[in-house]
Formats: C-alpha cells, structure tokens, sequence
C-alpha cells in the first residue's frame, strides 16, 4: 500500500513539476533564482574578490578590463561587491519568509477556525500590525536588537505576517464551510485533527503562492534597512553598497556603476520570486483563478 | 450601510488603537538606554539629582500606573518633550506634517488615478501586447527599492540634464515675491520625490485593479449586461468597475502603512524636511518620545485611513451590512 | 426482515420534541445596550422514531429545518431541548466509549460530492479514514483490505484503479459512491443521508439510491433521507415525514406524497410537484414564499399562507395527531380533509408490517 | 415565416486540450409564441446552444458554422454593433443564479430601466413608471422598488430577472434553468407566471432543464440533446409518451413517476461523452444496450418516425 501510495504522491508531485515547467513564467522565475543562488554559493568561489580589500582600484573608476563594473568610493571591485551580497538578500528573502509564513498561518488558521473571541482578538491584533508603521517598526526593532543579520531576519519575519494572516483566516472561513469537515467531526475527529488534516492543506496552496510574494517584500526591507544604515556593516549587501553610494556622493557625480548594477540585482531577483509566485498561484489555486 | 455597521467599525478601530497604544508604550520602555541620563544629558549628575528628576518623571512608579499617565498625557495632547529638539514632541512633528502631507497626496492621487487606468486597460485588453506591458510595468516597479529609484532619478534628471532641483522643498535662501512663486518653487522640488512614490505604488493598484476586473467580468451579471445591448464600453463602465474597485479600496488604506515607508525613504534620499526623514533623524539621534510621537500620529493617521475605507467600502457597496 | 434482537430497542432513533434554536448575530448596538437576542427556531419540537431497517424521507423546502434536525441527531449541532436516542441512549452522551461507538455506528452522507471529499485526500484515505480515527489499531494490510472491500461494495471495480486517485479525478457519481464506501466500511446501523443526490444528474442518480437500498438489505441499516425532492422521498422510503418551519406537518407512509396526504401544507407541496402530464391540471399554488423562522405566527405556523384557515388556526398551535394508520398530521381539520382526499381506505403497506399509530 | 431557425448550429470551444465541439450539428425552428425544451445531462450543450442564439458565448467559444435566423436575419454573421440593436428588444435571457445574474451594487429597477432607456426613447420619469408595471406583472411589492439585489429573496431575485427580460417585449426569452436552484413551490410560481406571461404578450420562449418533468407542462416541442446533438426532437406530447430514441427512452426512466407505479429508477452506465474527440458513428453508441455494427461507425441522419417527430438513430422506426 504504502509503495502505491508513494507511486501516486510521486505522481502527483511530477504533475507539478511538468505545469511548473510549461509556464513561460515560472520557467523565466526559476532561471533567475537559480542564477543568482549560483551566483551567491557558487560565484564568491569562483570570483576572486576581498571585502576588506581597499584601494585596489582608483576611486570611482568607471569600468574597465580590469573592473568590469568599476570601483567603489574605497576602490574596492564593484563587481566583487554585488557577487558577494548577493547571499545576504537571498538567505533574508527565504528566512524572513518562513518566519513570517508560520506566524501568519498560525495566527490566521486559529483565528478563522475557532472564531469567536478568539478570532476577534487575534484579527485586532493582526490590525495593529497591519497599521504600525512598518518600515519604522523595523528600524526600531532593528536598532533595538542590533543590526546582524540574524536580527534583520527575526525583525523582518515578526514585522510582515499580518498579511498573510488576513490571507489564511479568510480561506480558512471558506474551507471550514465545506462539507468535508463536517463529513470528519461527524465520524469523531478532533480539532486539532481537522486543523492539521483538513483545514491546513486546503490553506497551504495559497499561503505558499503568497509567501513568494512576501519573500520580494523580505528582500526590499533589508535592502531598504541596510541603505538606511541599520544592516550589518560586516556582510557585504547590496543595500549597502547603496547606502555607501548614496552617503559617498556617487549620485552627484554620475558614477552609475556604482548604484545601478545592485538595483539591477534587486530588482531581477525580487521579480524571479513575483514570478514563481504567480505560476504557483495558477497551478496550485486553478479554481480560485478562473482565468 | 447603517449605523450598525458604523458603529462596528468605531469599536474596532478604538481597540486597533489601543493595541497600537500598548505596542507603542512598551517598546519603546524596553529600547536601549536609561530615559533619566537621556533627559539630564548631564554626566556629572548627582544620585539625588537622578532620583528627582526620576519622581518628577513617574519613572519610580509601576510600568502600570505609568501607562495611565501616558494615556492621561496623550489625551491631553502632551506627546512628551523632544530630547534632540527640546521642544515638545506635538510641535516637532506638526512643523514637518505639512511636506509629507503634500507629497504622500500628490503621489497617492497619481498612483490611484493612473493605477486605475492602467489596470483597466490592461483587464480589457487581456492577451494583448498592451496587457504585456502593463504588467511588465507594475511588475518591474513593484520590485524596484523606492530610495534607489530615487537616486536613479536624482542621477538622471537633476544631475544629467538638471531638470530639477535635488534637495529640499523650497529654493534657499530666496525670498519669495507673492504666493505663485512659491507655489511654482514647491511644485518643482516636488515633481520627482511625487513621481517617484508614485512610480513604485502605482504597479500594485494596477495589477489588483487588472485581478479584480477580471473576476468582475467572467461573472454572469456583465453576461446579463452584454445580454441587454449595452455597448462593450457601458459594460466595463457601469457594471464592471462599480465591482472591481470594490477591493482597491481596502487596498489603498492598507497601502498607507506602505505609502510611510516610500515616503521616509523618497524623504531621505530627496532631504524632503517631512515626518519621513524627522523620523530617521530621531532614529539616529535615539531620541525616543520623538519617535514614540511619530509612530502614534502615523498609526493613527493609517487607521483612520483604514476607517474611512471602511466606510467608503459601506457606502460603494449595498451589500455590507455588518 | 426486521429482527429485533434481544436487548436491542425497537427504535435505532427516537427524537422526542427535538429543539434546535440559533442565536441570530445580535447586532452591535443590542450588545452594547442589552436588548434580548433574536433566536431562529430552526427545529421547534421534532417528534418522530426510525425503526431498524427503515428508510424514513424528510421533506420540506429550504428553511425547514430538516438538515438541522439530521445534523441534531449526528449530534453535530447542539439541541435546545427535547432528545434524540440512539439505540436508547442520549446522543449528548458525553461518555468517550459510547461517543466512539456512536461514531461508528452513525455515519452521514452529504450532498455534494465536490465538497464533501478533501481534495487533498486521496480516495484510499478518505474511505479509511473512519477506521484509522477511531483509534482502534488495524494493520495496514487490514486497512486495505477493507477499504477496498467497501470501494468494490459501493461500484467502483476494481478498486484498485481507484484507491490512489484523488477526488477530481473521478466524475459527480463515482465521487459518491466514495462517499457511500467511507459510510459503509464502518458497517453503520443508521445513516443521514442529506440530498445524497440532488447534485447528480439524473443518469446517475439510481445508482446511488440502489446503492442506499442495498446497504439496507445486506446490513439492515436505517436511514433518515433527508430532500426536498418529494418524488425521491415517495421512491425510496418506507415513510415520508413532511416538514415546515421546523415542524412536522404531515407524516405517514410513502403514500402521503403520491396524493394521500391531509394537510394543506403537503397537498400545495404535491400540487407543487412538476409533471410530464401535458396539460397542466388547474392547481392552487401558495402565494409568497416560506416566511423566515424568526418570527413564528401565532397559532399553525402554516395559517397566513393556508387556503383553508380559519379562526381556529390562528388561535392554537395544532399538535401532531393520528388520522389513519400509521399516518399522523398537525392540522386541526385533518379529518375533514382525510375524507376529501380518499386516502381513508387503509391499505395494507408492501413491506411494511404493523403500522400501527405508535410511532 | 418562422420566428427562429437554427440551422446546422456549430459552436466549438478552443481549449488546452483541443477543440471541444460543445454544439455540433444542431438545428430546431421555432413559430412565434411556441417553447421549446432543452434538455439533457450536463455538458451536453444546451446552455452552450442557447449563448449561441444570444451571441453571449465566452471569449474561447466561437460559432464555426450555420445560421441562426430571427425574422429571417442571420444573427450569426451580424457585426456586434448590429447585434446590439436586437439583443433585449428581440430576444432576452434569464439565466439560472439570478443572485449572480443581477449587478449586487445596482438597484434592481435601475438595471430593469437601464435595458428600458437603452432600447426605447423614454424619460427617466417614464422609465420607472414602466418598471413599476413590470413590477406588477411579475408580483413583486412596489415597496421593493429601491432595494437591491441581496436584499431579495431568491424567488423575488427570479420575477426580477423576468420583469427585466419582458421589459422591451421581446420575442423570444430564453431560460436557462430558470428554476434550478429554487424550492419546489417557487418553482412552480415561477413557472406559472412565465407560462402565463408568455401567453398574454405571445413570446416564444427556449427552456433549458435536466428536469424532463417541466418540459411537460411548460413547454410544445422539446429537443433531447446528447453529446452536442439532438438525440430527439418533436412535440412535447409525443417525444415523452413515444420516445423513439434509446437515450431519450433511459433518461426517462432515470426519472420517478410519482402518479405511476413505484418502480426504482434506472441509471445510463458509462459517460457522457469526450467533445473534444467524440466517437465515431453515433455518439451515444458507447452507452446504449441496443447498439449494433452500424452504429459504431456511421453517425445516424435525423429519421421522422411521425410528422413532426424525429429521431437521430439509425433504428428509430423501430422503437417507436
């Protein structure tokens, strides 16, 4: 039996795969984070470059055979610099996510199944975080704990589940209507049963096409808070690089190597999650999106 | 709507308020440094010295009874004394509403308006190389850092071609000659920090606005319209749109949470003298009531948004009843 | 073809003066200064007993009560007053051994089967899974094996082309009789089946219903068959009850609804029913549409829509009282309309012994 | 000359999977003032057919072929800008979920005035008085005048949708289970009223069901539809007494016969079938118990078993 079913869940998953890998968009989506996973794992390794390394260049000089990309204020390699932040945004993009992903289901799959005063309290409280100012929540809390990376995720994973919260409550109301789990408290399961049976994988899809979303507004925060100067001074990010451009005068000057490339990167990255994001939406959640 | 409804909505934005009010009050009681040294700014002060200003302060008192001084304050209007500035907090921050008012306003109209558009025209023309660009558009701002779009633009327009002027919300130093100079000074400085908020809001109404006209348009009642005779324009004007807008609504309050965030970092970048920037100089300068302030009015400000969306909502929609 | 056994009751289901009330949202303003609350009667004092072996149609329009009143029995919906019996003892139960045989031996089928099954489930897990959560330990083996004995039973052969599907892979009906499996594995003594067919086609409805009655004869199980359909009602069931505003109106053998009925409520509602006939007979139809069960008329709830009222009717609240064998009516002019519509000649019921007025 | 002829009616749907050929081959006439039955399983193209008569099909859905005359006018090789002018005056719908039908933020009179501004030359102030009348007609307190659409009961929601649907007299309304997800007693209102309406104003009407029972009485000639085609066609009375077509005669029995014999309803085994690759010869040959040779390779003509009765099965004449 178990085997079978392996064979089917097998079957399952590797429908999956084939829709995910039909859409234009996702495949468009996935090429992009895999590159630049490469490019944060593999390309440090690869791309002989020293963080610490000042003066290697002139200051703000525009690119050449030798610096690709140009340098920085310090002269250090531009290139090198974006090759090494890119594993800040990534590791922030996924941890954060999954931070703010279980609050929110949590907070949302409770609240939408008991109801009640539960649900009241739980959605008020979802509010005052929905209308906390949220990029200064973060700046606070960030200059509260201090800013290593660890901290920026847990600042920006505690900061952002109110939505996806909102998200699971309301399908949690309309799955919890459905004749299914009534079918299983009539043959005698329990809540948590029907919580984490019944209710979760119903939600799940859903949560899951969203939370790629949330991952694009993980990554934004900690560019944003690190170009604000709350990021951690010790890794190398491409916020901070902004932040130094920005502070360095390298706008005034018209020294576009140095702050175009790193918004290049964001973008593109932020944009290969938006897209897996919304392939997922239409392979998981086909009825929920007619079209 | 009915005064039920109304009245739901007053009670649960009061208890988002309070929740707001506890959030407020504690964080900042646990952030790094002791408010006393804060105040004396004074290293040579003496223990009898700290202890007084401790009794005039209520810092010896419970966290309880300080909460209800807090509360009491508040209600009085006392947001407190700004450390940095040494001027109460209520009149720090209302020197500085007025820059960011404008300039969330001038963005917020443009983003909503052309987001609108956008979205329709992009629902309407599904499949469509115009449907393509749009969301490439809205998708390509959604994901842009709104300060780096800011430099971009700074770099381009004001360093470049110097189109603009790049700081600030006035020309210094000049006197202006009667009302219409002034205005015609703001309205530069505030073109490219209004486009720029702008710019990276307007992609989301647009695709939410795109989203929900879709769903409008597969429903059997845009059928029942086509059905009638009515033209394919009176179809998407009167039936569709009256529904699709429906969601953007609550869209655009939630959005405002957001819409402080563009506008602190579009403040920074642009040294727009707006609550934004008060905001990050308050930060760096750690002078917490400031802060506290900052976050109070703004919180405020984004529910009472969210309670005028409420009732828009009730009113746009017969259907809302509680 | 009933036995009773001994120590068994009669009865598998006795529900004596059943009450189901909903609190209505009370509106805020009310909270705030206290009002009293609005409640809907959604079942107001249902009497009536199932024996073994019986299938028992509850009929009535949307708003009747007769889903609550099935919902009430599974006790899935807690009751306001009165009582409901299984196998003698109070559904309310909260002892843990007898909930868990209850569980058993009591099983629902919904009506629609593209919400009734977990789409995330797959088909071997969904029929199981009545086994499994009954916390009594079955091998994997065992599992199966009963699983597929269930799917095999229910039509769907052979059922190992079923057992790894999941629920949108298989059409309207088959979903169904996935429902009827995950029902039969468990061997119920009693099953409410709510609409099990009204969103089926009608090709496809038969063998559901055959699949109901032959549960019946290999396992003696009773059914509350609940409807709004009043030709399924007078197909499949061996009595019909008739429901109104969380009241029985009318119950009696499947007869009542093929035009023996009495009271004026059952006869619009026969009257009601589409048919083949070419032309049309002249038929009074009700005017308006089923008041909402928040506020009850005073006197028969059925009177201000009733072509026979008289003062009577809004006066006193008419009981539920025997006009015939076995055939009960809440009408204060029973009689009168029992003579009227020749349904008085007792004819003995095919299948149905003793149908005596104690029901 | 008839009211509506729709001649050799295809309509193919482009999906994913291929070309689904959702009305294949259908034809029917209607004389003015007459109603005729759509009925068969779901998916069998009766809803499909009568978007096609309105022009209402869905952005996938296209007519390859045939025609469809009102008063002897092609609709289907009309320009939408043409079509407009027709839509509602000529021929109106009423569709099945009037919750869905109507526009939830728009009052209900409006939406009824708004057909009636449309189409005629009328005032606002004559508009409403017109709509009053239809309130009237279809029996809907004038007090609900200003309400809108959730704050109507179901059956209400449905005389609505009927009130706005004769508001320009059409000729011919078509309904697409109007009745489906209504209670009994409502269902027989509303039938009653329609059948009642058509009579005064003399409108032809196209009834799509499942339910063969309300052919019966509401309507003249029914169409049995299977697979995109029509199985069986002719008047009411002698398609149901003297069912010639062997799915026709199995879907009769998969209803009760309340005033009959209590005898247990039948299924159809199998499924309907895949539109987008039929079987070849006749379509139902898969299904049907008495199907020989033939039928699975040549797809059966319409045969007239009696005047104005047709059958598409190679055997009718002998099952008649």
């Amino acid at each position: 039996m178990e085997n079978a079913k392996k064979l089917a869940l097998h079957r399952k998953r590797k429908q999956f795969v084939e829709a995910l890998f039909r859409s234009k968009m996702s495949l468009v989506g996935l090429a992009i984070l895999v590159f630049f996973v490469l490019l944060a794992f593999v390309g440090p390794l690869l791309y002989d470059y020293d963080h610490q390394e000042y003066g290697a260049g002139e200051m703000l000089e525009p690119p050449s055979k030798a610096f690709l990309l140009g340098t920085d204020d310090l002269g250090r390699d531009v290139l090198g610099e974006l090759i090494h932040g890119a594993k800040t945004s990534l590791i922030v993009g996924v941890l954060a996510t999954l931070i703010s992903m279980v609050i929110g289901t949590v907070v949302g799959i409770s609240s939408g199944y008991f109801g009640g005063r539960i649900d009241a309290f739980l959605m008020r409280v979802t509010d005052a975080f929905l209308v906390l100012p949220w990029l200064p929540l973060m700046l606070v809390l960030a200059a509260l704990l201090g800013s290593s990376l660890w901290n920026i995720v847990v600042v920006i994973g505690v900061t952002s589940w109110a939505g996806t919260a909102r998200l699971a409550r309301a399908q949690t109301l309309s799955v919890k209507e459905r004749q299914f789990v009534e079918r299983a408290r009539s043959i005698g399961a329990g809540h948590v049963y029907i919580m984490r049976k019944k209710i979760l994988p119903n939600v799940f899809p859903l949560i899951f096409s969203n939370t790629v979303l949330v991952s694009a507004v993980a990554i934004l925060s900690e560019t944003t808070l690190s170009f604000l100067g709350m990021g951690d001074v010790l890794r190398p990010s491409w916020g901070m690089m902004l932040h130094y451009a920005f502070e360095a005068g390298a706008v005034s000057v018209g020294a576009y190597w140095f702050f175009v490339p790193p918004g290049v990167c964001i973008i593109l990255l932020v944009l290969g999650f938006a897209f897996l994001g919304h392939s997922f939406d239409e392979i998981l959640n086909p009825a929920l999106r007619r079209r | 709507m009915n005064s039920e409804y109304l009245l739901r909505k007053i009670f649960h934005s009061a208890i988002t308020l309070f929740i707001v009010l506890i959030i407020n009050y504690f964080l900042f009681r646990i952030m790094p440094g002791d408010p006393v040294s804060m105040i004396m700014r004074n290293p040579n002060a003496n223990p009898s010295m700290l202890a007084q200003v401790k009794s005039l302060y209520g810092f010896d008192k419970p966290q309880l009874v300080q909460f209800a001084v807090y509360l009491r304050e508040l209600v009085k209007g006392n947001f407190g004394m700004s450390f940095f500035y040494r001027q109460p907090v209520i009149d720090v921050i209302g020197s500085r509403l007025f820059a960011t008012l404008v300039l969330a306003f001038a963005a917020e109209i443009v983003a909503i308006f052309l987001g609108i558009l956008l979205g329709k025209i992009a629902a309407v023309r599904r499949g469509e190389p115009v449907d393509a660009a749009i969301l490439g558009f809205s998708l390509v701002t959604y994901a842009m850092p709104t300060f780096w779009l800011g430099i971009v633009f700074i770099a381009f327009f004001c360093v470049h071609l110097g189109l603009f002027p790049t700081v600030g919300m006035y020309t210094s130093g000049v006197t202006f000659a009667g009302f219409a100079d002034k205005a015609v000074d703001l309205a530069k400085h505030l073109f490219l920090p209004a486009v720029t908020l702008a710019v990276v809001i307007v992609g989301g109404y647009s695709m939410i606005m795109r989203s929900s006209l879709l769903d409008v348009l597969s429903e059997d009642y845009i059928t029942t319209a086509r059905a009638k005779g009515l033209s394919r324009r009176d179809v998407i004007n009167r039936h569709a749109v009256p529904n699709a807008r429906l969601p953007i609504i609550t869209i655009i309050a939630i959005n405002l949470g957001f819409m402080i965030a563009g506008a602190l970092q579009v403040e920074t970048v642009f040294s727009w003298p707006g609550i934004g920037r008060l905001m990050y100089e308050a930060l760096k300068a750690r002078d917490y009531p400031l802060l506290q302030g900052i976050f109070l009015i703004v919180s405020f400000c984004v529910i009472l948004a969210n309670f005028a969306a409420d009732i828009m909502y009730g009113y746009l929609d017969p259907r809302i009843r509680y | 073809m009933k036995q009773v056994r001994e120590g068994m009751t009669e009865h598998i289901v006795d529900v004596r003066d059943l009450k189901v009330h909903f609190e209505i949202r009370r509106s805020f303003l009310d909270t705030l200064l206290g009002r009293n609350k609005a409640t809907v009667k959604a079942v107001d004092g249902v009497t009536f007993s199932l024996r073994r072996g019986e299938i028992l149609s509850l009929v009535g329009e949307s708003g009747s009560g007769k889903t609550t009143t099935g919902r009430a029995i599974l006790n899935l919906v807690a009751k306001s007053g009165g009582e409901a019996l299984f196998d003698g003892a109070s559904v309310s139960n909260r002892d843990r051994e007898w909930n868990r045989m209850f569980r058993k031996k009591a099983q629902m089928i919904f009506q629609d089967p593209y919400q009734s099954l977990n789409p995330k489930d797959m088909i071997v897990d969904i029929v199981s899974e009545p086994l499994r959560i009954d916390g009594d330990h079955h091998d994997q083996e065992e599992l199966l094996a009963r699983t597929v004995e269930a799917l095999e039973f229910a039509g769907l052969k052979p059922a190992e082309t079923y057992l790894y599907k999941y629920p949108n892979e298989l059409s309207g009906g088959q979903r169904q009789r996935v429902a009827i499996a995950a029902a039969f594995i468990l061997s119920p003594d009693f099953i409410v089946a709510d609409e099990p067919v009204s969103m089926l086609d009608a090709s496809v409805r038969a063998d559901i219903l055959n699949l109901m009655v032959k549960m019946r004869e290999t396992k003696n199980t009773s059914y509350l068959f609940i409807t709004h359909d009043l030709s399924l009602a007078w197909l499949i069931s061996d009595r019909v009850a008739i429901m109104y505003l969380g009241k029985i109106m009318e119950i009696g053998s499947h007869r009542i609804v093929a035009g023996s009925c009495v009271h004026p409520y059952s006869r619009a509602l026969v009257d009601a029913l589409p048919t083949m006939e070419e032309k049309p007979r002249e038929r009074a139809l009700l005017k308006g549409e089923t008041p909402s069960p928040v506020k009850l008329p005073p006197g028969c709830r059925f009177s201000p829509r009733c072509s026979h009222v008289r003062p009577q009717c809004t006066r006193e609240e008419p009981e539920l009282r025997c006009v015939g064998e076995g055939h009960w009516a809440a009408c204060h002019f029973a009689e009168e309309f029992l003579s009227k519509s020749g349904a008085g000649d007792p004819v003995p019921l095919q299948g149905e012994e003793n149908p005596s007025c104690a029901q | 000359m008839k009211l509506l002829e729709v001649r050799n009616l295809k309509t193919y749907f482009d999906t994913r999977e291929g070309v689904v050929r959702a009305v294949d081959d259908v034809s029917f006439s209607l004389e003015k003032g007459e109603a005729i039955g759509l009925v068969g399983e779901s998916g069998c193209g009766k809803t499909t057919t009568a978007l096609s008569v309105l022009q209402l099909l869905p952005k996938e859905g296209r007519i390859a072929g045939g025609e469809i005359l009102l008063n002897g006018e092609d609709f289907a090789a009309k320009s939408e800008e043409e079509l407009r002018k027709h839509r509602w005056r000529d021929v109106s719908i009423v569709f099945q979920g009037a919750m869905n039908a109507l526009n939830p933020v728009m009052k209900v009179s409006r939406q009824i005035a708004e057909a009636l501004l449309l189409h005629e030359e009328l005032t606002e102030e004559e508009a409403r008085r017109r709509v009053l009348a239809l309130f009237d007609l279809v029996e809907i307190s004038s007090s609900l005048v200003d309400c809108y659409p959730h704050e109507f009961s179901g059956g209400m929601r449905q005389r609505a949708m009927i009130a706005m649907a004769l508001a320009c007299g059409p000729k011919l309304i078509v309904g697409d289970e109007p009745t489906t997800a209504l209670d009994v007693m409502v269902q027989a209102q509303i039938l009653a009223l329609l059948g009642k309406l058509r009579r005064e104003f003399g409108m032809a009407m196209i009834l799509i069901t499942h339910d063969l029972s309300i052919v019966g009485a509401n309507c003249d000639q029914v169409a049995v539809m299977y697979g995109g085609k029509v199985a069986e066609i002719g008047p009411v009375g002698k398609v149901l007494r003297n069912p010639c077509h062997p799915y026709t005669q199995r879907l009769l029995k998969a209803f009760p016969d309340i005033r009959g014999e209590r005898e247990m309803v039948q299924s159809i085994p199998g499924f309907p079938p895949n539109l987008v690759t039929p079987p070849p010869g006749c379509r139902f040959s898969p299904r049907c118990d008495a199907a020989r040779e033939i039928c699975f390779s040549r797809e059966p003509a319409m045969r007239c078993v009696e005047p104005g009765h047709e059958a598409a099965c190679h055997f009718a004449e002998e099952r008649s």
